[in-house]
């Protein structure tokens, strides 16, 4: 991995630990990890056991990619970037998605994340079903795609 | 005529993943895709996109066998 | 470790990926981790080989436990919460301070990691030695050491 | 009389990592350092925490010889 940036859609385990030591850079003094995990309950869904993520797979990359270009333009300090998502089932506690940032100092890493996380969860065509004892559904609080356009203009 | 694709909850709606519809544009395969899929289809349409070849789509926007347009719920990645 | 939280000074390499996998819980569907790395450069100090932290010792492990007791004051949301910090000699790229937070939702983790890397560096009793080709002095940017009170008051 | 544990840059300034310093209470102990570290520690000394047996002193706490106190100067960790 020489690139600078790092962006993915996989069926296997997020390499989180992996991620994190690829994101470091000598010239950056902060890294910022976020990632989202597989959660026992969903609003008034409890118990909920798996989850089944699915993407337009082709398009998921390309989004993510817009995205990193937008937050390098936002943040030209960014070291290293790497947005990751995983498809398939996931048991609980499992990792979905991992956002890393590396930059010289920890303000801009942190904002940078949370940008991120927030377009990615907007823009990217993925779609997840919760899958608890009594039954099956897709995500509640699910957003309305945006074109990164829509968000890109608003916010800092 | 264009193949439609749905995702997450339109497939569900839909009752298929994907289809051949008939129409000359955007809109007029969309329109199609509601009176064929009914109506749960028809009620979770007006909170999807519908992108084109991978782009957000025009309702004018011609289209023919090798195009593919995609529905697209409300997301819930991340 | 079954604890809440993880609250720990070393001298050897953070043991970051377990970390991660130990704040992850199933109530929770965040996870934030902000990692200080060693910079090769400071301010207009360039080529920074080394740094070499060094704490009052038996104060600093308490100092963050107040910090983490207060962190979970305002975010009583969190599950698990580690504050890690280094000292001795690390090189360029090695991991200082860790800090991690799982949360049921985003927000909550990215305002809490970020409060508490904030206070961490005005509360805790800490100093670097910045080590470059032909020389070594004190870390630029120290600031003076604050009471948790005073920070804890203000903000969020 | 106490103990009086230097860090950072007070420990450069002062030239030694603990001193055994007379005063029966924080503040004199504290005056004495000044005297006998000299100019470099004295300049830093405004900039610096002061803390007895790991809490923020007051200058008239008094103090033994099994008493730490701690001078602290801006911190960096991190």
């Amino acid at each position: 991995m020489d690139k600078a940036d790092w962006i993915e859609l996989t069926e296997g385990p997020l390499p989180v630990a992996e991620v994190l030591a690829w994101v470091v850079r000598p010239g950056c003094g902060a890294v910022d990890l976020f990632c989202g995990t597989v959660r026992d309950h969903s609003e008034d869904r409890r118990g909920v056991e798996m989850l089944e993520y699915e993407a337009y797979e082709p398009f998921v990359v390309p989004s993510m990619k817009e995205i990193a270009h937008e937050a390098r333009r936002r943040w030209p300090e960014i070291g290293r970037l790497a947005f990751l998502h995983r498809i398939g089932v996931l048991t609980v506690g499992e990792i979905a998605v991992a956002v890393a940032v590396s930059t010289p100092h920890r303000a801009e890493a942190l904002d940078a994340v949370r940008w991120s996380i927030d377009t990615l969860k907007t823009t990217v065509p993925i779609w997840k079903r919760e899958i608890w004892k009594d039954g099956a559904d897709w995500g509640l609080g699910a957003t309305e795609l945006s074109e990164l356009g829509d968000v890109g203009l608003s916010g800092t | 005529m264009a193949t439609v694709l749905f995702f997450g909850p339109a497939r569900d709606a839909a009752g298929a993943r994907s289809a051949i519809v008939e129409g000359t544009c955007v809109g007029e395969v969309v329109a199609a895709t509601v009176t064929r899929f009914g109506e749960q289809f028809a009620q979770l349409l007006p909170t999807c996109r519908v992108w084109l070849n991978g782009d957000p789509a025009t309702p004018d926007a011609p289209v023919g066998i090798e195009d593919e347009i995609a529905v697209l719920p409300p997301v819930s990645g991340g």
